[in-house]
């Protein structure tokens, strides 16, 4: 239960290669930050400074005000679960966990006592004196989260935890540390590639790209309003559609010449890029209402069970437009489709990928109606 | 997820019973010749059944003080035990601070030290025999246990399995560790060495075999005879001079000596076999 | 991932510095001995400095024919040369194949098979010596290439790591080679010893050391001074009786023996390292 | 081009574990057949046995009518693509595609031209002279398809091909995959344990499960008609919600009392599993027209983006009750929803976990509506 204060924190590598760039960011205590981007956004640096596995090379770290930069890992009061578990193979699930408490000289009753109580809270309770190896996947995840709960810390670490497991667990362990996180209460930090994993368990979000912060906030404000063209498509699957679009006279103009009014922010006739969500293409009626409509060949489908995905060309275009069908959908490969969108589910992005829209106040309201 | 089928299956068969004939036929003829009186050995050539004085040579050999030297079987059996384990030890002892150091450690001078270690896989006590007999001459360590031990302690071999084994941790056991509040120490000695339990079995028994069967440095740096070893005493039986050689009496030594060994590989071959298979699941 | 503050750094790098002159001394001694005359050796001990004779002795060594013997160093050397690669390539080619079906062959004695293998382990050739000689003669391969290379050629050790190795294989390669078409031999030649080149010539250079550095079975083989190595003489060198032991000479050939190895490991270098810094990536 | 049928085909190893238990199949020309399930059930095994890599204990495997049980793999004409490749590291992309022609004599010139050409269709091009190590893991999975492909092989055989990529790639390749199999028309086996992936491939899906195949069809009448409970609960994200009730005048009756009259074949009083599909769950209008309204408490939200999934109790029930609603659903924790949802959208298990539901002709069109 602690505030955590990131200012300009920079890592530099011996080798020259600057993994993060002055990257800010405060968490509020009992707050869980979800940071999230591709493999090699610098996500996994970011938490190894803080954990203090890997050293800061500018900027301050400071946990509940002090500041932390050159304290060893284990005198920063943090606990971190590892991808894979990092469990000592020849200890048993109890020696593991009380493992952190024995280095610092708790007696032996209250070591138990508090390896106990963990164990009941998790459901361990009948395997305190198995080995690693004798656990399953699921078993071995909610171990590695004994040994960071029990020593009770002042911030959790989380590197990408769920992804040794299969799908199921995943959704399970999802919830289940979505849960036990608001009831301990302790501010976490969490990693992870998958933005699935990111929205759900995010209070906020933290997209990172090329060791930089993209953008920050709760996950629907994210998803709503994207800050820039590679957040709105790393967030969202199937992932949001581009169209190449320029623009006149306070238009943007589509590829099939359709013109629409949106507020954007961009120099007469530059090009830019029109972003628009699988889920908010949908089949034009007869009476659609002020939206646009793109006539597309459909190429490809995808059936998912609840939904049927429909991978469309509009004429003389390279890229697919995907649009999101019913399951029961009776559309058949080749078909012609009449798609629409409103305006208000537009997202407008300038040549160098930044959003460019320029009405802030309204906007979420709208995109979140 | 392998061939089955082989087609020459028997070739592989037949070459496999040659192999454990050239194995082991040298064992068993060592082992009859043994037990044949001295008489017999010099008119039958290697006796392929065992003898008539059956085990009537060991017992000479283990009460009696061993011909052309004024020591006992016995204690050149031991003199050969405190060598091999004090080798063995040592160079586990070296060969795990060693590997720590080089693994788990940055230091400036990491990369020349592991050449440095490298080097001395090419300088094995024979070439430099000369040399650390005169710095062990000179520190008074002759006819001593520590002069037969220290010289041969470095190990680069060893070194090397365990940084080898040491590579396969995952770093994340590491950091864990860190994280948990255990430094150096406590990670080496909670975390490490259990861990490595058994491939410390396998190259005990590996470095004490090897230990057990120096020849060169013993011969050099022992003049009494108290502090002679078994494999020495071989060599010293061969070479008598004019009188005939004691053929029962060598073959016997030559099974004794294989004893020890033997008995160490039993003791901790739950851990060693474990050690070498363990890859295989 | 690795500890990087020490607290310790300091003794560390007192200890480092104490070990590289315990392994150097030797070698630098050795060295300049063999630069100084027979005469200011027994007056002077350790000369810690290249004396005045210089390369002189080295020349006079591989010029004439070393004292005692009727053949010259170079003959020495050559002879140690074609011991340890004769030594090295045939422990290579026995390890590669058995190594080859134990890991990739099910056959029944598998299990058996291991064992014996691990046995030999225990029977380092001087324990089998005896019996070993008997059978050498038998075969009339006393003071020949042959005799000394054979008897030396089973190597457990060599076996076992490249069976370390291949258990790394991934199964898929070999399925993906049997899918392939290719058979158990067409999987060796395109797939295996290409991969383990690297293996292969790590294991050459250790091998090629240990050939080099054999004591006493080709002390025991050869009487014919032709068929002499190297190390052999040097131990001849000593034995002078009651002569004075021509220290510069020892040396200087002890140098020199260093030679051969230290090729060895410069060539195959490149894959040597490889194969011992791979896993670092 | 071939076509493949299996009769009855067993499994057992030494120690006694039977992997298979006598499956039939068979396979069209040109079909590609997505074997799914959980690990464990045998679809590798399976696999196995057709690439011949495993015995075949008892039973019948053909190619093209041909016996080939006792075949040795490279004799039965078929490719596989291994999940991590299985590419031989130190041969070139070149090496690696036409080494099975090598060990066949075909002569040099042709080898060279037939591995261009398929280089050519998978846009290897570039990258002939490279080593495996040197690729990306999309790279190195097209190679490893490509050395299936330039082999002209009677069955592509894939062993999960996809699960090593990330997420966006995987969405890519899989259409590639898709593509390039309807494009050659060769007969095709592809095991995953992905339903997603599954689903969208199939022409054909066979579920699997201990070692039997508990289905096989279509994938969308597998989805809407699932024949067991574990069918049911495996194919679908999120997964179908199953609520136990008990048969009563041949209606269903619901834990709250509710009674639903369906067309069920279970035996009075018996106890019974109720399964709908979180999307078919719906907010319930005032003029809810013949279903059945549930009131449940929401007790998590999980926003996806596009959707948000609701997971409610409700009174006295153990089990979630999982909703999907819309991504910018207001929905907040703690709130009540009252649900409907249609007795179309309806499956009932027997004890055993099998599809009691008489109708069997009508069904399929209902479920698809």
């Amino acid at each position: 239960m602690a505030t955590l204060q990131l200012t300009r924190l920079k890592k530099r590598y011996p080798n020259g290669f600057i993994a993060l760039h002055e990257v800010d960011l405060s968490v509020a205590e009992g707050e869980l930050i979800v940071i999230v981007g591709p493999s090699g956004c610098g996500k996994s640096t970011l938490l190894r400074t803080l954990a203090g596995l890997e050293s800061i090379s500018d900027g301050e770290l400071t946990i509940n005000g002090r500041r932390v930069n050159e304290m060893e890992p284990a005198e920063r009061d943090i606990a971190m679960v590892f991808q894979n578990y990092a469990l000592y193979p020849h200890m048993s699930v109890a020696g593991n966990m009380g493992y952190a408490l024995k280095n610092r000289g708790v007696p032996k009753d209250e070591i138990r006592h508090r390896v106990a109580a963990t164990a009941e809270l998790l459901g361990l309770g009948e395997l305190l004196e198995r080995r690693p190896r004798q656990l399953s996947g699921g078993q071995r995840q909610r171990v590695a989260m004994g040994r960071a709960i029990v020593r009770e810390p002042q911030v959790f670490l989380f590197d990408e935890p769920l992804s040794n497991l299969d799908a199921k667990l995943r959704v399970q362990m999802r919830l289940e540390i979505r849960r036990l996180q608001k009831r301990l209460g302790v501010t976490s930090v969490y990693v992870t590639h998958d933005q699935v994993e990111a929205m759900t368990l995010a209070d906020r979000l933290v997209v990172m790209n090329g060791g930089r912060v993209e953008q920050c906030g709760t996950p629907m404000a994210l998803y709503a309003q994207p800050a820039t063209r590679f957040v709105a498509s790393f967030l969202g699957s199937p992932a949001m559609n581009f169209l190449p679009v320029t623009t006149h006279q306070g238009c943007v103009v589509l590829p099939n010449g359709t013109q629409l009014a949106l507020p954007v922010d961009i120099p007469e006739g530059r090009a830019a890029t029109l972003g628009v969500r699988p889920e908010h293409l949908v089949e034009a009626t007869s009476t659609q209402d002020a939206g646009v409509t793109l006539d597309v060949t459909v190429e490809m489908l995808e059936p998912l069970g609840a939904d049927m995905l429909a991978y469309t060309r509009l004429p003389g275009l390279e890229e697919w437009l995907v649009v999101r069908l019913d399951g029961a959908h009776a559309a058949s490969e080749g078909q012609r489709l009449s798609l629409a969108f409103s305006p208000t589910h537009c997202h407008v992005f300038d040549a160098d990928g930044m959003r460019a829209m320029t009405e802030r106040a309204g906007a979420k309201e709208r995109a979140v109606q | 997820m392998r061939y089955q089928r082989l087609g020459l299956d028997l070739v592989s068969h037949l070459l496999l019973a040659a192999g454990c004939g050239l194995f082991f036929l040298p064992v068993w003829l060592a082992f009859t010749a043994s037990t044949h009186s001295m008489s017999d050995l010099y008119t039958h050539i290697a006796p392929l059944w065992i003898g008539d004085v059956g085990l009537g040579n060991y017992a000479q050999l283990l009460s009696e003080s061993v011909s052309g030297l004024n020591t006992g079987m016995l204690r050149l059996l031991f003199n050969s035990l405190v060598m091999a384990t004090g080798i063995a030890a040592g160079k586990i002892v070296i060969s795990v601070l060693a590997a720590y150091a080089i693994v788990f450690f940055r230091f400036p001078l990491r990369r020349l030290c592991f050449w440095l270690i490298f080097i001395t896989l090419m300088l094995p006590v024979e070439v430099r025999i000369l040399p650390t007999y005169e710095v062990v001459a000179n520190l008074h360590m002759l006819d001593s246990y520590s002069g037969l031990i220290l010289p041969l302690i470095a190990s680069a071999t060893a070194t090397f399995l365990l940084r080898q084994f040491y590579l396969t941790i995952p770093p994340e056991l590491v950091e864990a560790a860190r994280i948990d509040g255990a430094g150096p120490w406590r990670f080496l000695k909670d975390i490490l060495l259990p861990l490595s339990k058994t491939n410390l079995a396998a190259l005990f028994v590996i470095m004490f075999i090897y230990g057990w069967n120096q020849y060169l440095w013993p011969l050099l740096v022992t003049t009494d005879a108290s502090y002679m070893t078994v494999v020495v005493s071989l060599k010293r039986m061969l070479t008598t001079g004019d009188a005939l050689v004691p053929w029962q009496d060598v073959t016997a030594t030559a099974i004794l000596a294989m004893g020890p060994p033997i008995l160490v590989i039993l003791l901790l071959q739950r851990y060693f076999v474990k050690g070498l298979v363990d890859a295989e699941k």
